[in-house]
């Protein structure tokens, strides 16, 4: 029975996440009996060198990452549109394909746009 | 990417055809050279069985950082006829953690009564307290009276 | 409401804090470094967390004393310190030094000159983010060196060696054989760090184009040494104000054409190569006899009043020593002029608007000695 | 089996909402919305719908998750916390327990067809030629609206570069 | 599955899968500690040195007395940071990395559970981690973390992309996303004879991925000293570090079986699953000291760098590698067309390495000058100043 | 060992009615959560919510009674590359008011123009 089988599947990669919680949380259980902890002031400042820590801490950070996740969500996107027709090209045929060529062409000029744009590129 | 390959040809190279240079430091003992210096320590007359020190202060006035500290006294042998020497060493300290093995008090002295240890004995010196560092006058000459210092000291 | 709003709206640079306690700053330098994302829109490098007082130290000892001072304030380059030191003390006192001590002098400087560069080389690598590979490549062949060090004047850091007017005692017996068998393994040293990381595009890409400085930049700033070499300007001290023995060699300077790390890299390694041709070159010149001390010397060094000020050029450029005496055995006043300090000076300039990951490698490129900086 | 696993995930999504439209920090509201998002990954594995599954986490638990992560972290919300939630929070919850009210009204008032417990499984290479035969113009449009996103955004980033 | 042994026959799916996800777990940690000494070892002797030698034979007992060593060390959360994100980050990073492993067949019965999409499973599972790293640097409340937090994230989701386009270039050319089918069509030809392009994007990118050297920015030792760890100490340091190494193995695995063949190649499915076994472990092993050795060799690249190299440079070609297998398929064009169309793919990929390079005209070399004409002679008095006044005063 | 997933019917536990329960559940806690929340980065994530809401009910409805056509599973796939693109912009418009206004708060963000 293939869903049975699925779902059996699947099964495994719930489990997985179990296990694997699991195996932390024993590490980190084990580590609080056998590992000295110390609550003193100066061990549990933030490290900055040896200083004491200046300023905020949690501030921006460079947009251009911003940036990139679009990027990265948008060929994402297209990835998803990818794995089907990939995978059954060779029934799909010439229309498929060029389907596919017009879809990546046209991301693939919004990448060109974002290169010629010099998003890839950090200028000093 | 040509220097990308020529950098990983290098790794493997050396991963492959040339021996490592590590020294297992405390079982084996690299050779360590004649003129080594270590620390400073007095040396025994054999001949008169009494140090060559006669603590006239001079490695005292040029230590740089002194680190020396010398108590001089008459020499009983002297007087028992037994040595030509008028006055010795009483007291003898050296403060090792300040010491820093210049060579000066070598070069000032006299008599060569002093030399810089050129063992591992003179290197292997850690200690849990820095003032068990302070050598005195036995322990200064302990390794001259045993003969374990390479003949080649230069005093 | 308003003033959480205000706050909040302002671009805040975050100041990151790097050093004392850092991998990369090279000892305890700290950089307060002001981040915009990755950017670096200021640098505050704070120094003196190594000051001892080095220089004043030795105003209260006599000529000798100070040798060792010297070591322990440039702890690469200890021939380079103690040259100028001693050079200093015999200008004072008018004493000519035997051409023997000269000689090896000179070879004894440029081996430690090798042995400062296979440091910056294996250093430097780390900085760009070699795991370790430069270091382990640079440091055996450093090690012969450090060896050979160590068999002519017994210690293999703090040699105070050098005496005024000559040497403290005679080289080895074997002295001359042994410098070739070392410069063997230096060349071979070389070899691998030119593999390793010269052509090396990822190298390249790291280093090109990043903190340059052009010549007026560089004088302007007063660097000296590889740095300002790097950047276009034939400055060496061997080349023009010979001082020992430097005018009977033939040797070539390298100087850079765009002045950022990269050239400064490769200024170094090129100066590498010229220094293991000047080692051999004074050994083939080499007085088999001689004195190694100038006759005549008192046992306690006594100069006439005056001031002189004497440089060489060490491995990260031109050490100076000023020394002012009143007489006596004393120097009355002594000044360090350590290039690393004036070197150092030019990390503002050169990190403005570079990436965070450029500034340690800008940082790298100055080869500074912290304890040289502070003194 | 299904069932119990029906509920576990059905739990995760609503406690994974409930998370994030009531907490008061922030990024524990975005990680609760991952869970919530992960969840509706299991009930698609119930379903049978495995790719949509394998979509969802890819999409939603890797871009759409960094893209609210880096905004969260690009706004230092987390200073701002104190007023996530508007005057309007009574309203709101009467008008979205109004809405429930109807919707499970119509779901009971609904009479279902007789197989309710039987589906049909969907194999992954028939989306695929579903895809690319009878919903190519959408699916050549979907690039559009994505190469649009992207413009944009960009846009929206050039403008940010020029003022620094 | 996994524990197929008869010993152990029970037909529950869910005791079994349980049964068979900790056994691996178990031997997978071993096999963790086991990998730090072999890469302490490796990268010891490409750096003339020995590696571990006192702990044991050969420093053999070296990855124990590290655990032991990390169990017992001092446990410190800075108290200003937030609870929930900084422990939750441990979770979140080791738990994709295990995920992964559910869908990676070792040998053609050993396996934990047979995901019919497990290509497109293991992308979108390895995918997660970045949250555990963002979540980690937001959380440490320390400049340096977050630094490495954004740094990861955003260096995770730029090689995905490449990784992604490199695997659906395999999955054009078997026709697959399953593992399994794809080691079952390398019977007799390995996957990276017919898409060596894909196979160094791949090999690049899974780099990236498991942010070993030359693209270990988020953890640059030289720069944010540590990163995202920089917090961490003790057990949940090494729980990091486990992830990281359960990352390394998992991509390697990959590789082993989308690339070169997995159990299959080149003795076929009818040989034992020892040897089978044996093929797998010795391919892993193979992509593993790759790492090492890249680790050995190179300096790290700057952010921009990296960002420009996955989508400049990786992405442009993966997509062109598409195209062409796109058109191979389609047009009924013989194999060798995949070889022929991906190798000069490839041979372009490497001549881009100057893309990391900053562009501009050849570099002049270096001047030498021999001597210069203005040289002064040495003075010959000593320069003396009798009596400076600033000394007589 | 794997068999590949063939469209066959199977029986399961649950019905359609409990799909579609959640959904509503889901969907009506995204609404109170875009009507309730002021932070704008929050209303787009309570958004999410309600666009997952429409994708589950979709793709159950789908599966339990189109046995053929699964319209609802393209549409779901449909509906997640729309909620990236619009995720992606919107947040973007987010950081750059954000940017000029100093705050993520929509009621704040009441001019037409300044």
């Amino acid at each position: 029975m293939p869903f049975d089988a699925l779902l059996e599947n699947y099964l495994a990669v719930f489990l997985a996440t179990i296990v694997g919680a699991g195996l932390i949380a024993t590490a980190l259980i084990a580590a609080r009996l056998l590992a000295p902890f110390s609550n003193q002031g100066n061990k549990r400042t933030s490290y900055e060198c040896g200083m004491m820590p200046i300023g905020q801490t949690r501030t921006q950070f460079s947009f251009r990452y911003y940036i990139f996740a679009i990027l990265f969500l948008i060929f994402d996107v297209e990835a998803v549109f990818l794995f089907p027709w990939a995978a059954n090209l060779v029934n799909a045929g010439h229309a498929a394909f060029w389907e596919m060529v017009l879809f990546i062409g046209i991301l693939a000029a919004g990448l060109a746009y974002a290169w010629k744009k010099g998003v890839l590129q950090w200028n000093k | 990417m040509i220097g990308i390959m020529r950098s990983m040809a290098l790794v493997m190279k050396v991963a492959l055809t040339r021996k490592p240079v590590t020294i297992q430091y405390p079982e084996v003992h690299r050779e360590i050279p004649n003129r080594d210096r270590a620390f400073p320590i007095l040396i025994w007359d054999e001949e008169h069985d009494e140090p060559f020190c006669t603590g006239c202060h001079a490695c005292e006035r040029a230590c740089p950082v002194e680190c020396m500290t010398v108590v001089m006294k008459d020499n009983p042998k002297h007087a028992a006829g037994e040595s030509k020497r008028r006055k010795i060493i009483d007291e003898f300290w050296i403060d090792y953690a300040r010491c820093m093995r210049c060579n000066i008090c070598v070069e000032v002295c006299n008599f060569e009564a002093i030399g810089m240890n050129n063992t591992w004995a003179g290197h292997e010196l850690s200690r849990y307290d820095r003032k068990d560092l302070v050598m005195d006058v036995e322990m200064l000459l302990s390794q001259s009276k045993d003969g374990k210092v390479d003949p080649g000291l230069r005093a | 409401m308003v003033a959480e709003h205000e706050r909040s709206l302002e671009v805040v640079d975050i100041p990151i804090n790097m050093g004392p306690q850092h991998p990369s700053t090279h000892g305890v330098f700290r950089m307060v470094l002001m981040v915009d994302g990755e950017k670096c829109v200021d640098v505050i490098p704070h120094i003196g967390y190594m000051h001892r007082g080095g220089e004043k130290l030795m105003e209260a000892m006599d000529f000798r004393q100070g040798i060792g001072y010297c070591d322990r304030t440039e702890y690469l380059a200890q021939f380079s310190a103690e040259l100028a030191y001693v050079m200093a003390v015999e200008r004072l006192m008018d004493v000519q030094v035997p051409e023997r001590a000269e000689y090896i002098r000179v070879i004894l400087t440029e081996l430690n000159r090798l042995s400062s560069h296979f440091m910056f080389m294996g250093a430097f690598g780390i900085d760009s983010g070699v795991f370790g590979t430069s270091f382990t490549y640079a440091f055996p062949q450093r090690e012969y060196l450090q060896e050979l060090f160590e068999e002519v004047s017994g210690d293999r850091l703090m040699y105070a060696y050098f005496r005024v007017g000559g040497l403290a005692w005679e080289v080895t017996d074997n002295f001359v054989q042994r410098c070739h068998e070392v410069l063997k393994h230096t060349q071979q040293g070389i070899r691998d760090i030119d593999e390793l990381l010269t052509k090396n595009e990822i190298f390249i890409g790291r280093c090109q184009g990043i903190g340059a400085f052009t010549a007026e930049q560089a004088i302007a700033n007063g660097l000296s040494g590889p740095m300002l070499r790097a950047s276009g300007v034939p400055w060496d001290l061997r080349k023009d104000e010979p001082y020992s023995v430097y005018d009977r060699f033939n040797f070539e300077i390298p100087v850079g054409n765009y002045g950022d790390v990269y050239d400064r890299y490769l200024v170094r390694l090129e100066e590498m190569r010229q220094s293991v041709s000047i080692v051999e070159q004074a050994l083939e010149q080499l007085p088999a006899e001689g004195p190694i001390v100038a006759e005549k010397l008192p046992r306690r060094l006594r100069t006439p009043p005056g001031e002189v000020y004497a440089k060489v050029e060490s491995p990260r450029g031109e050490w100076g020593v000023y020394l002012v005496s009143k007489g006596g055995d004393k120097p009355y006043r002594l000044k360090m002029r350590s290039p690393s300090f004036c070197n150092l000076s030019a990390l503002r300039e050169m990190c403005l608007n570079q990436f965070l990951a450029d500034a340690v490698m800008i940082l790298g490129s100055m080869d500074i000695v912290l304890c040289c900086v502070d003194r | 089996m299904t069932e119990v696993f029906f509920y576990i995930f059905a739990a995760t999504v609503i406690a994974g909402g409930l998370g994030v439209v009531l907490l008061r920090n922030i990024v524990y509201s975005a990680l609760t919305l991952i869970a919530s998002l992960m969840g509706v990954a299991g009930i698609y594995i119930l379903l049978s719908v495995e790719f949509l599954a394998l979509v969802q986490v890819l999409i939603y638990g890797g871009a759409v998750m960094v893209l609210i992560l880096f905004a969260l972290m690009l706004t230092r919300t987390r200073e701002l916390k104190d007023n996530l939630d508007g005057d309007q929070k009574p309203l709101a919850a009467v008008a979205a327990l109004a809405l429930l009210g109807s919707f499970i009204a119509a779901i009971t008032q609904t009479t279902w067809p007789r197989d309710v417990n039987q589906i049909t499984t969907v194999p992954f290479n028939d989306i695929g030629n579903a895809l690319f035969e009878r919903w190519a113009v959408p699916f050549e449009i979907a690039s559009g609206v994505l190469l649009v996103a992207l413009v944009g955004a960009i846009i929206i980033a050039m403008q940010e570069e020029g003022e620094r | 599955m996994l524990l197929a042994a008869p010993a152990i026959d029970i037909d529950q799916p869910f005791v079994n899968a349980a049964l068979g996800l900790i056994a691996f777990t178990l031997v997978m940690t071993v096999g963790v500690m086991y990998a730090t000494w072999y890469e302490r070892k490796i990268v010891a002797r490409m750096q003339y040195r020995l590696g571990p030698t006192r702990t044991g034979p050969f420093g053999l007992l070296q990855p124990i007395a590290d655990t032991f060593k990390l169990l017992t060390k001092e446990d410190l959360r800075p108290a200003t940071a937030d609870f929930v994100a900084f422990e939750l980050a441990v979770f979140l990073i080791f738990i994709p990395a295990l995920m992964v492993f559910v869908a990676v067949p070792f040998t053609a019965d050993w396996f934990i559970s047979a995901i019919p999409l497990s290509l497109l499973y293991i992308l979108a599972v390895s995918g997660l981690s970045f949250i555990g790293f963002l979540l980690a640097g937001w959380g440490s409340d320390s400049k340096y973390a977050l630094l490495g937090g954004m740094r990861a994230a955003a260096q995770l989701i730029s090689y995905e992309v490449p990784l992604i386009m490199a695997m659906v270039g395999v999955v054009m050319v078997t026709g697959t996303v399953d593992a399994y089918q794809m080691i079952l069509y390398q019977d007799t030809v390995p996957l990276i004879v017919w898409q060596p392009l894909g196979f160094m994007i791949f090999l690049i990118a899974s780099i990236a991925e498991v942010e070993r050297p030359p693209f270990d920015i988020p953890t640059g030792e030289s720069e944010v000293a540590g990163g995202v760890f920089i917090e961490y100490s003790g057990i949940r340091w090494s729980m990091f570090q486990l992830s990281s190494y359960v990352n390394m193995y998992a991509f390697a695995l990959l590789g082993a079986f989308v690339f070169m063949g997995g159990w299959e190649w080149p003795f076929g499915t009818d040989v034992g699953w020892g040897l089978q076994l044996l093929l797998t472990v010795v391919k892993m092993s193979l992509f593993i000291v790759f790492y090492l050795w890249v680790r050995a060799s190179f300096p790290r690249l700057r952010p921009d760098q990296l960002m420009s190299y996955a989508w400049k440079v990786l992405i442009p070609f993966s997509l062109a590698q598409i195209f062409f297998n796109g058109f191979i398929i389609v047009y009924d064009l013989p194999d060798v067309a995949y070889l022929i169309s991906s190798g000069l793919l490839t041979v372009g990929l490497g001549y881009s390495a100057i893309f990391i390079v900053r562009r501009g005209e050849p570099r002049k070399p270096l001047q030498m000058v021999p001597a210069r004409a203005t040289a002064r002679k040495p003075e010959p008095e000593p320069a003396v100043v009798a009596a400076a006044e600033g000394a007589a005063t | 060992m794997m068999v590949p997933l063939l469209q066959e019917s199977v029986t399961t536990g649950v019905e359609l009615q409990q799909y579609v329960i959640l959904s509503s559940i889901l969907f009506s806690i995204g609404v109170y959560g875009v009507l309730a929340r002021r932070n704008a980065v929050l209303i787009l994530m309570s958004v999410e919510l309600m666009l997952n809401a429409v994708s589950i009910n979709m793709v159950a409805f789908a599966v339990y009674t189109a046995p053929t056509l699964f319209v609802g599973i393209i549409f779901a796939i449909f509906i997640i590359t729309i909620a990236a693109a619009e995720v992606g912009l919107a947040l973007g418009i987010v950081l750059r008011v954000f940017r000029n206004r100093g705050t993520a708060n929509v009621d704040e963000i009441d001019s037409l123009k300044w």
